[in-house]
C-alpha cells in the first residue's frame, strides 16, 4: 500500500513527538509512507548557555555545561575544563587525570545505554530500554558515590576533580564492571541476532564515508560510516595515550553500523575503565588553585571525544574573572545536519530509526 | 410469514435507489457505491427466490455468490481506475471525465 | 402486493427493510462520500439480516465478509486517497437529479405493479438445511465451470487493479 | 496402490514444473536434481506396481472428468500386465538416461530446460502407458509428440536440428490425423472412450467387420507415424540431430515404442480384423527389411542406430501383426534396454571424440573399456545371439510369424535378422576394433554407470521369456498367471528379493527346466527349428561382418563396386525423401506456383481490364457527377451537418447522461411492448 | 414451522448463556433458584409480543457478553502488565487493591471513565463519535459464538468461524472511521496502515484455518472442538498453527505488527485524538480482540474445552490465556517491523506457506 501514493502530505514530526527525544521539530514531506523531504527545525530548547557564561565566573560556568548533554555531563565538564586549563597553565595531578578518565568513560557508558534503550524503543522493542536503565542505574549509583550527584555532576574542576575517588567508589565500579560485559552480550542477543531488528536497520539511513566527512559529522556516526577517527587517539588528551583500546568502525554507514559501533564502544569503555582502575595512582586529586581565577588574556580551544562525537569548547579570556566569549561545538547539532542526507527515500518508520541512530540530545543541539 | 412479494418489493426499492445514485452522483466513487447497492438488491432477489422457489438446490444463493465475486472484482478494478484518473486529472467527478465528448 | 400485508410482516423484517432503505438512501444522497461508504456498509448489514430471515445464513456471513470487510474498505481507501474531510461542501450531484428522480419513480412503479400483478409461490416449508454443504456441493458440481471462470475473473481483476495501481507510481 | 499409480506420472510432472520455473536459479548440475529425484521415486513406484500386478491384482480406476453432450469423459488409470511392463521399461530407461544426461549435457546453457523437457516427456509417457481411455491416450500421445519436437530441436541454433524437429512434428501429424480419425470413429460408434468398453463392443460384434478394419487401420496410422513405420519413417533418422540421450530415450526406447504399445493395447481390435492385422504385419515387415538394408550402408553412427531402430520397430509390428501379442511386447521391452544402451554408448563415443562419422573412428575399445564392452553386449543382444536378451524376443517374433503361415513375411524376418547381425557388427568392428584413428577417453562415471546397468539388462532382460519356463512373460502378459511361480521367475531374473534368491540361486536352469516340462497349454514350447534358423543366419551375418571389417577378407568396397546401383539406392535410403519431394512437396509447390500465376495473369488481368474500362466510363460520368450528383451530395452534407450540429449536444461525454438515455430507451421498448 | 421461522428472525434461539429455553439441553444443576429463574424464562414470552421478547433476550445476552468482556479485559490488562513487567525486570502494578495491584486496571478504567469527554474541533463529528463504538461492537459480537465449554456458548451457529472472521473484519471500518474522523494526519496514516494490514493478514489467517475445516469437516466451532477430542489440531496442522499465530498477531495489531499505532512513528496512530471513555473503548476492543484471537486459537488448534479433571471452561480459559501469554511474550521480545517489510512478509512468506499447507493437507487427506 505505501506504493499507492497520490498527493504528497506534509506532516510535522515534533516538537512534541515520542521519538524526537525532546523538542525537535522535523518537517516531513511524505508520499504515502515514503519520505521525500525532511528538514530539522531546532531551537525550541535554546537556553543561551554560551551567553550566560559571559556573565558568570569561570567556575560558575561548569554547572552550566552539565546541562548540555545531560546524559553524559562528565564529558561536558571535562571539555570545558580542558579549555580553561590551557589558559591557566596548570599542572593536573596524575591521580586526577585517572579519575577524570574513569568518570568520563562511565558517562560514556551511561550515555550509550540511554541511547541503546531508547533506540530500541523507537524500533518498538520495549524490553531493552528497561534493561539498559538497569545498568545505567548502577553507573549513576557509582557516580553518586563519587560526586554526590546523579546527573548534573559539576565534578571535574580546574586542576583536578572536586572530590577524591573513595574505595567505596572503586569497589562499586569494579562490581558493576564484573557483570557488565555479560549484560552487553545479552543486549546483542536481543537485538543484533534479531532478524526483525537487523531488517529494520541494515541498509537504512546510509551515510557514505565521503558524505560523512563532508558533513563534518563526528563520533559514532562518523565511525559507523567507516572513518577511523577518534580524538582519544588522534588528538590525545588526559591519560588516554596510556590506555589500550580499539576504535571500532562500521563499513556501510547504515543504522546498523552506527548501532554496532556504539555497542562495541561500550565494551571498549568498560575496558578503559578497568585499566584506569588498575593503574589508579596515589596522590593528590587536585592541584593547588587560587580562590579567584583570572586566566591570562587569550583564547583556547579544547576538544574531546564525547559520547556523541567531537565536543569542542572555544574560550576567550580578557583577563577578568569571567570569560569574554564561550563557543561550544556541539556534536549533536552538527550531526543533525546530516539527517536529510541520511533519510533520502526512507519510509516514515525508517525516519525514526535514522533519527534514533544519530543519538542527539536536544540540550546540546539547542544549547 | 413475510411473503415473497415483499422481499421482491424491498429489492425493487433498493435497486431503484441505487439506480438513482448511479444517475446523479458526481463522484465516481459514489457511482461505484450506487452500483454496489444495485448488486445488493439483485442478491436479495436471488436469495429470496432461492428460498421460495426450488428450495433444495439453492441455485439462487450460489448465483449470488457469483454476483459477490463479480462485485469484488468490479470494485477493485473500478477503484484502481478512479485512482488512475485522479492521478491524471486530480478529480474524481464523473463530469470531469468528459474528454471523449465531441 | 397488499400494503396491509406489510404491516403484518414480522417486526424483524420491517425493521431490517426500513434500515436497508434508509441506509441505501443515505449511501446515494449524503454529501460526504465517506459517510456514503459507511452508509453502504450499514445497508449491507441490514441486507445480511434479511438474508438470515431467508435462511441464507452462509450468504449473510459472506456478504459481511466480502462487502463490509473488503469492498467497503477498498472504497474507503480510495476515498481517503482522493478526498479531504473539508471537501464535503463540494456539490455532489449532477444536473440529472430531476429526470433521474422521475425516471426512477416510474421504474419503481413499473416494478411494483409487475410484482403485484404476478402470483408468487408461497413459502415451502422445507426442512432446515445445511446451506454451506449444499452451496459447496453446487459450486463444485453443477456450477463448477462458472466457479472456475469466476476465479479466473478475480485473478484478472486482481492483476488489472495492480497494474493500474502501478501505473500511478510510474509517472 | 491407486494413489501410487497416480503418483507415477504426477511426480515427473512436479519435477517438470519445479525445473521449468526454478531451474534457471539452480546452479550447475542441481538443475537435474528434481527431474532425477522424481524419476527415481516413480521408478520405485513402477516396480511396486509391476509386482502388484504380478501378484494377480490390477489397478483400474476412472473418475468422471467432464461431460460433453452424451459423452462422459473420464480420467483414470489402468495398470494391467501390459501397462506395468511398459511402466518398468519407461522408468528404467528414463531414469538411466536422465542420470546419463547429467554427464552428457554437463555445461549446456539450457541444462535445466533439458531436464524439464525430459521430465515432461517422462510424465507424458507414463500417462500414455497408464491411460485407460482413447481420450487420455490421445492427449498423452500428442504430449509425447510435443516433447519429441522440443527435444529434437533442443539445439535449435543449429538449422538442421530445428528442421529435424519440424520434420518430425509434421510427419507425425500425418499419422496422428489418422489416429484421431480412428479414435473418433471408434468412440462415436461405441459411445465411449474407455478401452474396456470399446474392446467389449468390438468383441461382442457390435461393429461391422469393414468398419472395424477401416477404424483400426486409421488407428494404425498413428502408430505408423509415431513408430516411424514405412511410409512415414523419414523423420526418425533426422531426429538424430537431437542430443544423443534423447535419441536413446525417445527415439529408440520409449516414444517410438508408443506406437507398438498402442497396437498391443488395441490388440483386441486388431485381432478382430484379419485385414488390419495383415496391414500391420506387412508394413512392419517392409519397414524391417528396408531399414535393415539401409543401415548396412550408412556411416553416421547415430543414423545406423536409427535405422536399426526402425528395423526393430518393424519387427515388433510384424510380430503383432502376426498375432504375436506377447512377442511384440517382449521384443519392445528387450529392445528398449539394448537400444537405449546402444545409443547411450554411441553418445559416450560421440562425447569422447566429438565425431559421428564411423569412418573417423576405430580401435576405441582400447580407450573406452566400459563403453565398448557394453556396446558389444548390446550388439550381441540386438543381433540375437543366445543367451542375450534379443535372441529370446526375436525368437518369439519369428515363431509368431512362422505360425501365421505367411512365408513371405517369414523370409523377410529371417533376412532382417541376418542383416541386423551384419550391420551391427559392422558398426562394432569399425568403431571399436581395428586401428585407432583418434585418441579418446572413457566417459565419466555418471555416464558409464547407466551404461553398465543397461548392459546387465541387455543381457538378462530376455530371460523372463525363456520358453522353457512355465510361468514367464508369456503367461504374465496373457494374464494366466500362477501367482507365486511367476513372482519367483520374474524376481529371480531381477535378483531382487533375498527370500527368493534361494530358489533362483539353486539353479534357475533347474527351475526353468522343471516348470518347462509342463509348459503352458496356451502357448507353444520352444521351437527349435526357428531357433536354429535364426542362429544360423545371425552367425552368418556376424561372420560376414567379421570377414569384411575385421579381417578384410572381403573388400569393404566390394558391395558398392559390384552392385553400384543397389548400393546407391540403399545409400540414399531408397530415395524416399526424394520421392516425397518429387511426389508430394514438388507438385504442391508447382500447384501453388501455377495458382499464383493464374492469379497474376487471369484475375489481375481481369481486374486491370475492368479498371481501364472503369476509367473510360468514369470520365463520361464525371460531367454528370459534377453537376447533378454533387448538387445532391452537397445538399445531403448540408443536411447532415445541420443534424450533426444539433445531435452532438447529445454526445456530452457524461457517462451518467448516457445511462439515463439507455434507461429511457429501455423504458420506451417496454412501453411499446406492453402497449402492443 | 412458525417457530422455526421466528427463530431465524432474532437470530435463532438468541439466548445468553445457554440455559436451555426449551429445556432439552439443560445439563446444569437443579438448584431451586435456577429452576425458578427457568420458569420465569419460559413464561416471559407469553407476556409480551414475540419481537419484544426476542429483542429483550438479545439485549440480555449482549449485556452479559459485554460484562464478561469487560471483566476479562480488566484481567488481561493486569495480566499483561504483570507478565511484561516481570520480563523487563520490573514488578508491574503492585499497590492498588493490595495483592499485586490487582485493582490497578479497575482504577485505570474508572479514571478513563471520569475524564472529560473531548471532541476536538474540526473532526467529522458523527464519524468520530461512532468509530469507537463500531470497533467495540464488532469485537463484542464475535464472542457470541465462542464455545467456552460444551454447554457454555451463547449461540452455536453452524458457521461460527466464518462469523467470527466476518464480524472482526468490520473492525477495519471502525478504525478507518477513527482515522478519517479525527482529521489528523497521523490518525489517517495509522488508519491506512491498519486497513492495509488487516485486509492483508486476514488472507493467510483464513487460509491457515482452512486446513482445520478440512480436517473437521465443519465450520461450527463446537463441531471443531468435538473433532479434537482425541488429538488437537495443533499436532495435525503445525504449519497452520504457526501461520495462525503470526497472522493472528498481525490481525490484532500487536507487536511486532503494531505498525498502525506505532507510538514512535505515528504517536498513537488512529486513536491519537481520542481520550477518556472513547479511548477506553479502543483499548477495550484491542484486548477483547486479543482474547477473541486466543479463543479462536484454542478452539481451532488447542482442543477447546477438552482436558482432564478440570471443568471444560477452565481448560478453555487456561488455554486461551496461555496463548495470550505467548502474545505478551512476543510483545516483550521483538522490535516492530517496518510497514513494507510487514506486507512483504505477509504476501511473500505467509500466504504461499498457507497455500502450501492447504495443498499438503489436501494431498494427505486425499492419500489417506
Amino acid at each position: 500500500m505505501p506504493e499507492l501514493k497520490t498527493d504528497s502530505l506534509f506532516i510535522n514530526m515534533g516538537p512534541q513527538h515520542p521519538s524526537t527525544h525532546g523538542v525537535l521539530r522535523l518537517g516531513l514531506t511524505i508520499e504515502g509512507e515514503r519520505v521525500v523531504n525532511v528538514f530539522p527545525d531546532v531551537g525550541f530548547l535554546h537556553r543561551g548557555i554560551e551567553k550566560l557564561a559571559e556573565s558568570r565566573t569561570y567556575i560558575q560556568t561548569i554547572p552550566l555545561t552539565d546541562r548540555l548533554d545531560y546524559v553524559a555531563g562528565m564529558s561536558n565538564n571535562l571539555a570545558y575544563v580542558l579549555a580553561v586549563e590551557q589558559l591557566l597553565d596548570v599542572e593536573v595531578p596524575r591521580r586526577a587525570e585517572f579519575i577524570r578518565v574513569i568518570a568520563v568513560e562511565m558517562s560514556r557508558l551511561a550515555s550509550h545505554l540511554v541511547w541503546l534503550g531508547s533506540f530500541a524503543n523507537d524500533l518498538g522493542a520495549m524490553t531493552p530500554l528497561l534493561y539498559c536503565f538497569r545498568e545505567r542505574e548502577d553507573i549513576l549509583d557509582a557516580l553518586e558515590i563519587l560526586c554526590g550527584a546523579r546527573m548534573t555532576f559539576n565534578y571535574i574542576r580546574f586542576g583536578g576533580v572536586a572530590r577524591d575517588a573513595t574505595p567505596a567508589f572503586v569497589e562499586k565500579t569494579r562490581k558493576f564492571l564484573s557483570t557488565f560485559d555479560k549484560r552487553v552480550d545479552e543486549y546483542e542477543e536481543l537485538l543484533t541476532e534479531n532478524a526483525i531488528f537487523v531488517n529494520r536497520t541494515k541498509g537504512v539511513g546510509l551515510l557514505t564515508r565521503e558524505e560523512a566527512i563532508s558533513y563534518a559529522v563526528s563520533g559514532p556516526v562518523l565511525r559507523g560510516s567507516g572513518v577511523k577517527w577518534d580524538l582519544r587517539r588522534d588528538a590525545p588528551y588526559s591519560v588516554y595515550p596510556e590506555m589500550d583500546f580499539v576504535i571500532p568502525t562500521g563499513e556501510t554507514g547504515d543504522v546498523f553500523d552506527r548501532y554496532a559501533v556504539r555497542v562495541m564502544e561500550m565494551r571498549q569503555a568498560a575496558r578503559i575503565i578497568r585499566q584506569a582502575l588498575d593503574g589508579l595512582p596515589e596522590g593528590d586529586f587536585t592541584a593547588k588553585m587560587p580562590r579567584v581565577l583570572k586566566p591570562r588574556k587569550g583564547e583556547a580551544y579544547s576538544r574531546i571525544e564525547a559520547p556523541k562525537g567531537e565536543l569542542g569548547f572555544y574560550v576567550m579570556s580578557d583577563g577578568t574573572a569571567s570569560p569574554y566569549r564561550v563557543k561550544i561545538r556541539a556534536p549533536s547539532f552538527i550531526n543533525l545536519a546530516a539527517l536529510p542526507a541520511m533519510s533520502k527515500g526512507a519510509l516514515v518508520a525508517d525516519m525514526v530509526a535514522v533519527l534514533g541512530s544519530m543519538d542527539i540530545v536536544l540540550g546540546e543541539v539547542d544549547r | 410469514m413475510t411473503p415473497l412479494s415483499q422481499y421482491l418489493a424491498l429489492g425493487a426499492v433498493v435497486f431503484v435507489i441505487g439506480l438513482f445514485g448511479v444517475l446523479t452522483r458526481r463522484n465516481a466513487i459514489g457511482i461505484l457505491i450506487s452500483i454496489e447497492i444495485m448488486l445488493g438488491a439483485v442478491n436479495l432477489n436471488l436469495v429470496a427466490f432461492s428460498r421460495f422457489v426450488e428450495t433444495s438446490t439453492l441455485n439462487g444463493q450460489v448465483f449470488s455468490v457469483f454476483v459477490m465475486t463479480v462485485a469484488a472484482g468490479e470494485a477493485a478494478v473500478g477503484l484502481a481506475l478512479i485512482l488512475a484518473l485522479y492521478k491524471s486529472i486530480k478529480a474524481v467527478f464523473a463530469d470531469k471525465f468528459n474528454i471523449l465528448r465531441w | 402486493m397488499n400494503w396491509s400485508e406489510l404491516l403484518s410482516a414480522p417486526l424483524a423484517f420491517k425493521m431490517l427493510a426500513a434500515a436497508a432503505v434508509v441506509f441505501a438512501i443515505g449511501a446515494v444522497a449524503l454529501k460526504n462520500v465517506f459517510h456514503c461508504a459507511l452508509s453502504l456498509a450499514a445497508m449491507f448489514f441490514a441486507l445480511s439480516g434479511v438474508f438470515v430471515l431467508l435462511d441464507a445464513d452462509f450468504l449473510a456471513v459472506v456478504q459481511i465478509l466480502v462487502y463490509v470487510g473488503a469492498i467497503v474498505v477498498l472504497m474507503i481507501f480510495a476515498i481517503v486517497l482522493t478526498e479531504r474531510i473539508t471537501s464535503a461542501s463540494v456539490r455532489q450531484t449532477n444536473y440529472l437529479v430531476i429526470p433521474g428522480v422521475l425516471l426512477c419513480i416510474a421504474l419503481l412503479a413499473g416494478l411494483v405493479s409487475v410484482i403485484r400483478a404476478s402470483s408468487w409461490p408461497s413459502l415451502e416449508s422445507g426442512p432446515q438445511q445445511d446451506t454451506i454443504k449444499i452451496i459447496g456441493r453446487q459450486l463444485l458440481s453443477t456450477h463448477v465451470e462458472a466457479f472456475e471462470v469466476a476465479s479466473v475473473l478475480l485473478l484478472a481483476a486482481l492483476v488489472g487493479a495492480v497494474f493500474l495501481g502501478k501505473e500511478i507510481t510510474r509517472k | 496402490m491407486t494413489t501410487a499409480v497416480f503418483l507415477i506420472p504426477l511426480l515427473p510432472f512436479l519435477g517438470f514444473a519445479l525445473t521449468i520455473f526454478f531451474g534457471r536459479r539452480m546452479p550447475g548440475n542441481v538443475g537435474a536434481a528434481p527431474a532425477i529425484a522424481t524419476a527415481s521415486i516413480s521408478s520405485v513406484l513402477s516396480f511396486a506396481t509391476l509386482f502388484y500386478v504380478i501378484s494377480g491384482r490390477a489397478v483400474d480406476v476412472s473418475y468422471p472428468w467432464f461431460a460433453t453432450g452424451d459423452y462422459l469423459v473420464s480420467i483414470g488409470v489402468t495398470a494391467d500386465p501390459l501397462g506395468a511392463l511398459m511402466l518398468v521399461v519407461v522408468s528404467v530407461v528414463g531414469l538411466l538416461v536422465e542420470i546419463y544426461s547429467v554427464g552428457y549435457m554437463h555445461g549446456d546453457t539450457r541444462f535445466s530446460r533439458y531436464f524439464a523437457y525430459i521430465s515432461l516427456f517422462v510424465f507424458s509417457m507414463y500417462g500414455l502407458v497408464l491411460a485407460n481411455s482413447f481420450f487420455l491416450l490421445f492427449i498423452f500421445w500428442e504430449l509425447v509428440g510435443i516433447c519429441s519436437y522440443l527435444l529434437i530441436g533442443f539445439w535449435f541454433e543449429k538449422k538442421s536440428a530445428a528442421d529435424a524437429g519440424k520434420k518430425a512434428f509434421i510427419t507425425n501429424r500425418v499419422g496422428d490425423f489418422g489416429f484421431l480419425i480412428g479414435v473418433l470413429m471408434l468412440a462415436s460408434a461405441a459411445g465411449t472412450f474407455q478401452f474396456k468398453e470399446v474392446f467389449h463392443a468390438a468383441g461382442s460384434g457390435q461393429f461391422t467387420p469393414a468398419f472395424l478394419t477401416v477404424a483400426t487401420i486409421f488407428l494404425f496410422g498413428g502408430a505408423i507415424g509415431k513408430s516411424a513405420q514405412f511410409p512415414l519413417h523419414v523423420w526418425l533418422p533426422d531426429a538424430m540431430e537431437g542430443p544423443t540421450p534423447i535419441s536413446a530415450l525417445i527415439h529408440a526406447a520409449t516414444m517410438v515404442a508408443a506406437g507398438v504399445y498402442m497396437v498391443a493395447r488395441c490388440f483386441p481390435l486388431f485381432s478382430a480384423s484379419p485385414e488390419a492385422s495383415l496391414v500391420v504385419a506387412t508394413i512392419g515387415g517392409i519397414t524391417a527389411i528396408m531399414a535393415a538394408t539401409i543401415a548396412c550402408t550408412q556411416f553416421d553412427i547415430k543414423r545406423v542406430l536409427a535405422y536399426s531402430t526402425l528395423s526393430q520397430l518393424g519387427y515388433m509390428m510384424l510380430g503383432l501383426g502376426c498375432g504375436g501379442y506377447v512377442a511384440g511386447m517382449f521384443h519392445l521391452m528387450t529392445h528398449a534396454f539394448f537400444k537405449a544402451l546402444l545409443f547411450l554408448a554411441a553418445g559416450s563415443v560421440i562425447h569422447a571424440i566429438h565425431e559421428q562419422d564411423i569412418r573417423q573412428m576405430g580401435g576405441l575399445s582400447k580407450y573406452m573399456k566400459v563403453t565398448s564392452l557394453t556396446f558389444l553386449a548390446a550388439c550381441l543382444a540386438i543381433a540375437g545371439v543366445p543367451p542375450f536378451s534379443g535372441f529370446w524376443s526375436k525368437d518369439e517374433i519369428l515363431v509368431a510369424v512362422r505360425q501365421s503361415g505367411n512365408t513371405t513375411l517369414y523370409v523377410l524376418a529371417v533376412a532382417g535378422a541376418a542383416l541386423t547381425a551384419f550391420y551391427m557388427f559392422r558398426l562394432y568392428f569399425i568403431v571399436f576394433a581395428g586401428g585407432e584413428k583418434k585418441k579418446a577417453h572413457e566417459s565419466p562415471a555418471v555416464m558409464s554407470v547407466p551404461l553398465a546397468v543397461l548392459g546387465v539388462l541387455a543381457v538378462c532382460a530376455g530371460w523372463v521369456g525363456l520358453p522353457w519356463m512355465k510361468t514367464n512373460i508369456v503367461s504374465f502378459l496373457t494374464g494366466s498367471q500362477a501367482h507365486g511361480a511367476v513372482g519367483a521367475a520374474v524376481q529371480a531374473v531381477h535378483g531382487a528379493t533375498a527370500q527368493l534368491q534361494a530358489h533362483a540361486g539353486a539353479a534357475a536352469q533347474g527351475v526353468a527346466g522343471a516348470v518347462g516340462e509342463g509348459a503352458h497349454a496356451a502357448h507353444h514350447g520352444p521351437d527349435y527349428a526357428v531357433m536354429a534358423t535364426s542362429l544360423l543366419v545371425v552367425g552368418a551375418g556376424i561372420l560376414l561382418a567379421y570377414a569384411t571389417y575385421m579381417k578384410g577378407w572381403v573388400s569393404r568396397e566390394a558391395f558398392s563396386k559390384r552392385l553400384p546401383l543397389l548400393y546407391k539406392l540403399l545409400y540414399n535410403k531408397y530415395y524416399v525423401d526424394e520421392i516425397y519431394q518429387a511426389l508430394i512437396i514438388g507438385p504442391l509447390v508447382k500447384l501453388t506456383r501455377g495458382l499464383s500465376g493464374f492469379d497474376l495473369a487471369v484475375i489481375d488481368g481481369a481486374v486491370n481490364g475492368t479498371a481501364s474500362v472503369t476509367v473510360i466510363l468514369s470520365r463520361a460520368k464525371r460531367w454528370f457527377d459534377l453537376y447533378v450528383i454533387d448538387g445532391l451530395v452537397n445538399g445531403v452534407a448540408w443536411l447532415t451537418q445541420l443534424f450533426g450540429r444539433v445531435g452532438r449536444r447529445v454526445q456530452s461525454g457524461y457517462v451518467q447522461q448516457y445511462a439515463l438515455m439507455i434507461l429511457i430507451g429501455f423504458g420506451a421498448i417496454l412501453i411499446v411492448k406492453f402497449l402492443r | 414451522m412458525c417457530g422455526g421461522r421466528r427463530d431465524a428472525v432474532a437470530g435463532r434461539d438468541a439466548g445468553g448463556v445457554r440455559l436451555g429455553r426449551r429445556g432439552e439441553r439443560t445439563t446444569e444443576s437443579n438448584m431451586g433458584l435456577i429452576e425458578s429463574l427457568k420458569f420465569i424464562w419460559l413464561f416471559l414470552p407469553n407476556l409480551m409480543p414475540r419481537e419484544f421478547y426476542e429483542l429483550g433476550v438479545m439485549a440480555v445476552a449482549f449485556l452479559a457478553v459485554v460484562i464478561f468482556i469487560t471483566l476479562m479485559v480488566l484481567f488481561m490488562v493486569w495480566f499483561e502488565r504483570k507478565v511484561v513487567g516481570h520480563m523487563q525486570v520490573r514488578r508491574g502494578p503492585l499497590h492498588t487493591g493490595g495483592f499485586h495491584g490487582w485493582a490497578q486496571s479497575i482504577a485505570d478504567t474508572l479514571k478513563l471513565f471520569l475524564k472529560e469527554d473531548i471532541v476536538p474541533r474540526g473532526v467529522d463529528r458523527p464519524v468520530y463519535i461512532l468509530a469507537p463504538l463500531i470497533v467495540f461492537m464488532s469485537t463484542v459480537v464475535a464472542y457470541i459464538v465462542i464455545p467456552f465449554s460444551k454447554s457454555l456458548v451463547a449461540r452455536d451457529i453452524n458457521m461460527g468461524v466464518l462469523f467470527v472472521f466476518a464480524v472482526s473484519s468490520v473492525t477495519t471500518i471502525g478504525i478507518f472511521m477513527a482515522g478519517w474522523g479525527s482529521n489528523n494526519k497521523y490518525s489517517l496514516l495509522g488508519a491506512m496502515r491498519v486497513a492495509a494490514q488487516i485486509v492483508s493478514y486476514e488472507v493467510p489467517l483464513l487460509l491457515s484455518v482452512l486446513g482445520v475445516f478440512m480436517l473437521a469437516q465443519t465450520l461450527s466451532l463446537s463441531g471443531i472442538v468435538e473433532a479434537q477430542k482425541h488429538v488437537w489440531y495443533v499436532f495435525l496442522q503445525p504449519v497452520g498453527f504457526v501461520i495462525y499465530v503470526i497472522a493472528g498477531i498481525g490481525e490484532v495489531n500487536r507487536l511486532p505488527f503494531d505498525i498502525p499505532e506505532a507510538e514512535s512513528e505515528l504517536v498513537a496512530g488512529f486513536h491519537t485524538e481520542y481520550s477518556g471513555l472513547r479511548f477506553a473503548f479502543f483499548f477495550l476492543s484491542e484486548y477483547a480482540n486479543m482474547f477473541v484471537m486466543s479463543s479462536m486459537a484454542t478452539v481451532l488448534f488447542l482442543g477447546g474445552w477438552h482436558g482432564p479433571v478440570l471443568p471444560g471452561f477452565v481448560w478453555f480459559l487456561l488455554k486461551a490465556f496461555s496463548f495470550m501469554f505467548l502474545m505478551v511474550w512476543v510483545r516483550a521480545t521483538y522490535p516492530r517491523l517496518r510497514v513494507d517489510q510487514m506486507m512483504a512478509f505477509c504476501w511473500k512468506i505467509l500466504l504461499p506457506l498457507a497455500f502450501l499447507n492447504l495443498l499438503v493437507t489436501g494431498l494427505v487427506m486425499a492419500a489417506v
